[in-house]
């Protein structure tokens, strides 16, 4: 952990740090810095595992309340036998997990079978690590920090395919082959969504970009990165990589009725299949962290009259208003085909994201302009921000519109 | 069309060229089979599908696995007796399979019909249009991706409408309510304000269900331009209902035949001009909205009245020889009952007009060049019901 | 503007997740064990045999065994049996009466042919059992419930029913008084009125829950059959 | 020569010469991808985080993804038979190739001043890495830029369909 300043701010912000400082303290000074890690590896372990939890039950609750009915209600709490609104039905899933056979088909090659899940879920877990949880939790302190978050991301792809090859069966190739063109094909669009926050922030450590968002304008609105308007215009670009790179709604090829079972998991049951899911949440958990980070001002509160809520919560809170936004997609959009899929990312996200650069840089550029020029300032970036996506727009769905019709 | 390869007879959609031979630069073609327990093929429905990396190259629909043997145990119960088994052949539309039969029988054995049951008979079929559409729209949906919001939508307001068939006739689905010369059971006073109430607020359900589904860019994008049917196959192939609307053609039995006392009541037939499942969408939502119109009217000025005719004779029912074809305009197209009497209790010939089998003809034509994803989607758009399909 | 139809399928979603936590409408689950929907009266589900005097369920039965159903019933589902006295008498009454469950397709066919208002369709749905054969073949025993149960489950239809039965007796009463009085006429009496099959189940009162059922007073369906039962 | 570096050195040679001996493509080209990690660990070893993360980002990620694309869309062509490597035939090329490889590689490493005591990583951050490439290095960034740019057009035109000349492929 960094060591900051601790001692100036408030108790409740200075509790983790303290907490930890605690347990390690009575360590010799050189092991203190392996105990502090590992602890840190611990807390993060735990906090991700029960999100989830929490989040697998979270999303069928909100899909069932989106679709009028109440959603997963009635696991009993083991032994106790009172049933808690469905809290204990991840447990409940979790027990069905484990105790369910795993069953390896035997072509499979059974080393990378194994190995697939075991590497999906050890680079989406590494990718936690340069999140800025709060003011002084931060668990890696990098200097190349974002660079470290889409290396450990992008080797996710090799694990994929590990798990459509291993299985030795036609249709999960095929539709790792699939997977893989769809992550391939927006990794482009959500590194490039991320270099304009790198050029204004100026730096790759993820804590550094946090500080920067730190002013107020006036006192009341945050100076955070998606109200600029290349802000805006990045933050959606990213989240729509996002979504495609975490498999989530309109993009969820293996669960495409086309993909006739279920993708590269077809042969997975049991507890990797759980692994699996787990992969697939971290990896949500993940994106949507860096988006907060990037984007939302991480920790930072919305108005200095907030500030006293610990920096954590307010990471927490966006934290899950994202994975909520998650949700509601799912729970209302259809699925596109794996064509529209990669033009919609070559042909519209790519080229959105690079004229970004510019009225980034332009953003940048005109950082000096003052008072009537402010509004230019605004007006400029706007137009370079709407012209492009206006034509796009129309370019991408030419031929499809809204149709009126003739009555006999 | 230009289709290289052995296929040349089949018309591919417009624009796309499909080879059906394993030319070994290209790979060998998948074999596919989907179904018959595919999630998304409406029942037992299989497809014997070839593709050529993703676009369908061969498609052969394979059914028959819910076979029941629905004519031959026409001929073998009485007239009264077979009335119950038509709820089973198109089992989301039930009053409309009884009316088309009891209109056969009605024409075998010339027996006429009062106004009120009439009138009935008209405001129980709108209905079941209506819960069919809304279904098929639910279904469609469901095929093309999301995950259930718009099919449980579907599904509460055909609950509601199911209610009343359950109040009326005593089973949601299996209603068994028509009978030869009127209507089995008289609905209370506070069932036709129930009916009005629903039919009142279904207009808005349309609103909102269109508001989620209709302007949806993704939706556009997987439907419009997908499984164009021509509208001379479409005619050649014998579909009726809202698919062969959706291809420009006008056909509506309402307008053609005017049968029961449909010319009495104003209402449009829409047309849609490019054939594809967007318009096979788009149509049958239309179409709910003119029903609600229909129903408005009717339940306005229902008639009092007897609902069965006096002399009506349903038990032991002896039709002098002859035969006879009643047809109506069912949901899913046109649904039709063919029958020869030889003066016996029991119909000597009983054919069904399954119009969803008919319909199904022209899966392969519409889904060849097409992507996989899109064959399963276009079959949704065709509204099959696997109890019609296989009788 | 690509994208505007996306925000309003997401405006729809929200508000559907916000409704279903005040709008009724909008949170139409029914949890079934804990809570149940009311039935509409007019629900059926399988048939059951009517007998008037509690004490004796199997005397009183009101079937009189002319298997009219037997005959009608589409999937052929009822066995009859006429209990016949020690010298081959018919008694006009079922000996055995068995209806397969697991074959009927509870079309209330047999209800509307019955001569007798004999047979009825029960509302009880709850009846699944482990025994697939001996458990869904219902015999006589089985069957036979009490006229205040049809009361209870079907409250105007039987109003009705008993309305039309007592008008019935009346009647038979007033012939047998007149045939005792003059000199008995020979000729049959011609088919009676047809209110006395009224073999229509017809239902009167709204049910507060599901929308009300249908109703008012049934119409004479069909005609009693054209001669009258086989008396001995 | 500290442990780590002997530990990570082991590792990546080892993982390239079992990818070499195996027989299985895939499993041999997952090794080669993992080796490649090994040589990130080099760069994180001596310091350099940047350089180590865009070489994963770049090799693990991205060329790995490349190897095994083309390991699975090259048929195995049946017809000319696999020569097996050990026949006697090819003894002699193959001890002349990997003499005059190894002779090359040792002169290399002998000739050059290699600095064994490493002179400490002087602490600098991305910014300064950034500005280095921007200021002195702009020229090499941008050639390497530009053949990036032309690889990846070339890539599209020649994968496009439809090209006027290309009759025989039909989709």
């Amino acid at each position: 952990m960094s060591a900051h300043p601790a001692n100036a701010l408030p108790l409740l912000e200075r509790l983790p740090v303290a907490l930890r400082d605690a347990c390690t303290s009575w360590l010799p000074e050189s092991w203190r810095w392996l105990a502090n890690s590992l602890l840190s590896i611990v807390a993060i372990f735990v906090v991700f595992a029960t999100l989830f939890a929490l989040l697998t039950l979270a999303e069928r609750k909100i899909l069932g309340r989106v679709q009028n009915r109440p959603g997963p209600n009635r696991a009993p709490l083991p032994f106790l036998g009172i049933r808690t609104y469905g809290l204990a039905q991840p447990l409940a899933d979790g027990i069905k997990m484990l105790t369910k056979e795993d069953i390896v088909p035997r072509g499979a090659d059974r080393v990378l079978h194994f190995l697939a899940p075991v590497a999906l879920l050890a680079f989406s877990i590494l990718t936690f690590a340069v999140i800025p949880y709060g003011r002084a939790l931060l668990p890696v302190e990098l200097d190349a920090a974002v660079l470290y978050f889409f290396a450990a991301g992008a080797a996710t792809e090799l694990a994929i395919f590990m798990a459509g090859w291993a299985s030795r069966n036609k249709y999960s190739l095929l539709a790792a082959m699939r997977a893989l063109a769809q992550l391939i094909s927006y990794e482009l669009p959500l590194l490039l969504s991320i270099v304009p926050v790198v050029l204004v922030a100026g730096s790759l450590s993820t804590s550094e970009i946090v500080e920067q968002q730190g002013t107020w304008l006036f006192g009341v609105f945050p100076q955070w990165h998606v109200f600029t308007p290349w802000g805006f215009a990045g933050f959606l670009i990213f989240f729509v990589a996002a979504l495609a790179e975490s498999n989530r709604s309109p993009f969820d090829l293996p669960e495409a009725e086309s993909e006739l079972i279920a993708g590269h998991l077809t042969e997975y049951s049991g507890f990797k299949y759980a692994l699996f899911f787990m992969a697939e949440y971290f990896g949500m958990c993940a994106l949507s962290g860096m988006g907060v980070t990037l984007f939302l001002g991480g920790w930072q509160a919305p108005i200095p009259a907030l500030a006293f809520i610990p920096s954590y919560g307010w990471f927490a809170a966006k934290l899950l208003a994202l994975l909520f936004v998650f949700m509601w997609i799912r729970a209302t959009f259809p699925r596109l085909r794996i064509d529209q899929l990669t033009r919609l990312a070559w042909k519209f996200l790519v080229p959105l994201a690079l004229v970004n650069l510019f009225t980034a840089a332009f953003w940048v550029l005109s950082s000096g302009w003052a008072g009537p020029l402010a509004f230019a300032r605004w007006l400029v970036a706007g137009t370079l921000v709407l012209g492009p996506f206006l034509v796009l727009g129309r370019r991408l769905s030419a031929g499809l519109g809204p149709r009126t019709y003739r009555y006999a | 069309m230009s289709a290289a390869g052995e296929l040349a007879g089949l018309s591919a959609a417009p624009g796309t060229t499909v080879r059906a031979v394993n030319d070994p630069f290209h790979g060998d073609l998948l074999e596919v089979s989907m179904g018959p327990h595919h999630p998304s093929t409406h029942g037992v429905f299989r497809m014997m599908v070839t593709l050529d990396g993703e676009t369908v190259v061969k498609l052969k629909p394979v059914f028959g696995y819910l076979h029941r043997n629905h004519e031959k145990l026409g001929e073998n119960t009485t007239y009264l007796g077979s009335m119950p088994y038509t709820d089973r052949l198109d089992y989301l539309n039930s009053m409309t399979n009884n009316w088309a039969y009891a209109l056969a029988v009605e024409k075998l054995s010339g027996q006429p019909v009062p106004e009120r049951a009439e009138y009935l008979r008209i405001i129980l079929a709108e209905l079941t249009r209506l819960l069919n559409h809304t279904c098929l729209a639910g279904f469609l949906l469901q095929d093309t991706g999301c995950s259930g919001t718009p099919l449980m939508y579907a599904f509460r307001e055909r609950e509601h409408i199911l209610d009343l068939f359950e109040a009326l006739s005593g089973s949601r689905m299996m209603c068994n309510y028509q009978r030869f010369g009127g209507c089995r059971v008289d609905p209370t006073p506070g069932w036709l304000a129930a009916a009005a109430r629903l039919v009142d607020g279904y207009g808005r359900f349309l609103d909102e269900y269109e508001a989620l589904i209709t302007g949806n860019e993704i939706l556009m994008a997987r439907t419009q331009g997908v499984g164009v049917l021509q509208p001379d196959l479409a005619v050649n192939a014998g579909a009726t209902g809202p698919m062969l609307r959706a291809c420009g053609v006008d056909y509506d039995l309402r307008k053609v035949d005017g049968y029961g006392f449909y010319p009495r009541f104003e209402f449009r037939v829409p047309l849609g001009d490019h054939g594809d499942t967007y318009d096979r969408y788009m149509i049958r939502v239309l179409e709910m909205r003119e029903s609600i119109r229909i129903l408005q009217q009717a339940l306005r000025d229902l008639p009092a009245g007897p609902i069965i005719d006096a002399k009506a004779k349903n038990r032991g029912l002896r039709p002098k020889a002859g035969e006879a074809y009643g047809r109506i305009e069912g949901p899913k197209g046109e649904i039709g009952f063919y029958l020869i009497s030889d003066g016996g209790p029991n119909p000597y010939r009983y054919r069904v007009r399954p119009p969803s089998f008919i319909n199904l003809t022209v899966l392969e034509d519409m889904c060849l060049g097409q992507t996989v994803a899109d064959a399963v989607v276009i079959l949704g758009s065709v509204d099959i019901v696997l109890g019609e399909v296989d009788r | 503007m690509l994208g505007s139809g996306l925000l309003q399928g997401l405006a729809v979603t929200a508000k559907n997740l916000a409704g279903s936590f005040h709008d009724p409408a909008r949170y139409v689950t029914t949890e079934y064990p804990e809570q149940r929907t009311k039935l509409p009266e007019n629900y059926r589900n399988f048939p059951f045999l009517v007998h008037d005097d509690p004490a004796d369920p199997n005397g009183t039965l009101r079937c009189v065994a002319c298997q009219i159903c037997e005959k009608e019933c589409p999937p052929q589902c009822i066995y009859i049996v006429m209990e016949r006295d020690e010298k081959g008498k018919a008694l006009r009454r079922p000996k055995v009466f068995d209806l397969d469950i697991s074959v009927c397709i509870s079309c209330q066919i047999c209800v509307e042919v019955c001569p007798f208002d004999a047979i009825k369709m029960d509302q009880e749905y709850e009846i699944a059992t482990r025994n697939r054969f001996g458990g869904l073949l219902l015999h006589r025993e089985d069957l036979s419930k009490s006229n205040a149960y049809y009361h209870q489950i079907h409250p105007t239809e039987a109003a009705g029913v008993d309305a039309a039965l007592a008008e019935q007796k009346a009647k038979q009463a007033a012939a047998k008084a007149a045939k005792a009085a003059p000199a008995p006429k020979a000729a049959a009496t011609t088919a009676t009125p047809a209110t006395a099959a009224t073999a229509q189940d017809s239902a009167i009162s709204p049910a507060p829950a599901a929308p009300p059922p249908a109703s008012a007073p049934d119409t004479p369906a069909n005609p009693a059959p054209a001669n009258p039962p086989p008396d001995a | 020569m500290s442990l780590a570096f002997l530990l990570i050195a082991f590792l990546t040679v080892a993982t390239a010469a079992v990818a070499m001996a195996l027989r299985n493509l895939v499993r041999s080209a997952l090794l080669l991808g993992a080796s490649w990690a090994g040589v990130a660990a080099f760069y994180l070893w001596a310091g350099a985080e940047f350089l180590a993360f865009a070489q994963v980002l770049v090799y693990v990620g991205a060329i790995s993804m490349v190897v095994l694309f083309a390991v699975l869309l090259t048929r195995p062509s049946r017809d000319e038979g696999a020569v097996s490597p050990a026949s006697a035939g090819r003894l002699l090329p193959a001890l002349i190739a990997g003499g005059s490889v190894l002779g090359v590689l040792v002169g290399a490493i002998v000739g050059s001043p290699l600095r064994t005591a490493a002179k400490p990583p002087l602490a600098f951050t991305v910014r300064e890495l950034g500005l280095q490439l921007m200021g002195p290095h702009a020229a090499s960034l941008v050639v390497v830029g530009a053949l990036l740019t032309v690889a990846l057009l070339g890539a599209v035109v020649i994968a496009a369909p439809g090209r006027p000349g290309d009759r025989e492929d039909p989709r």
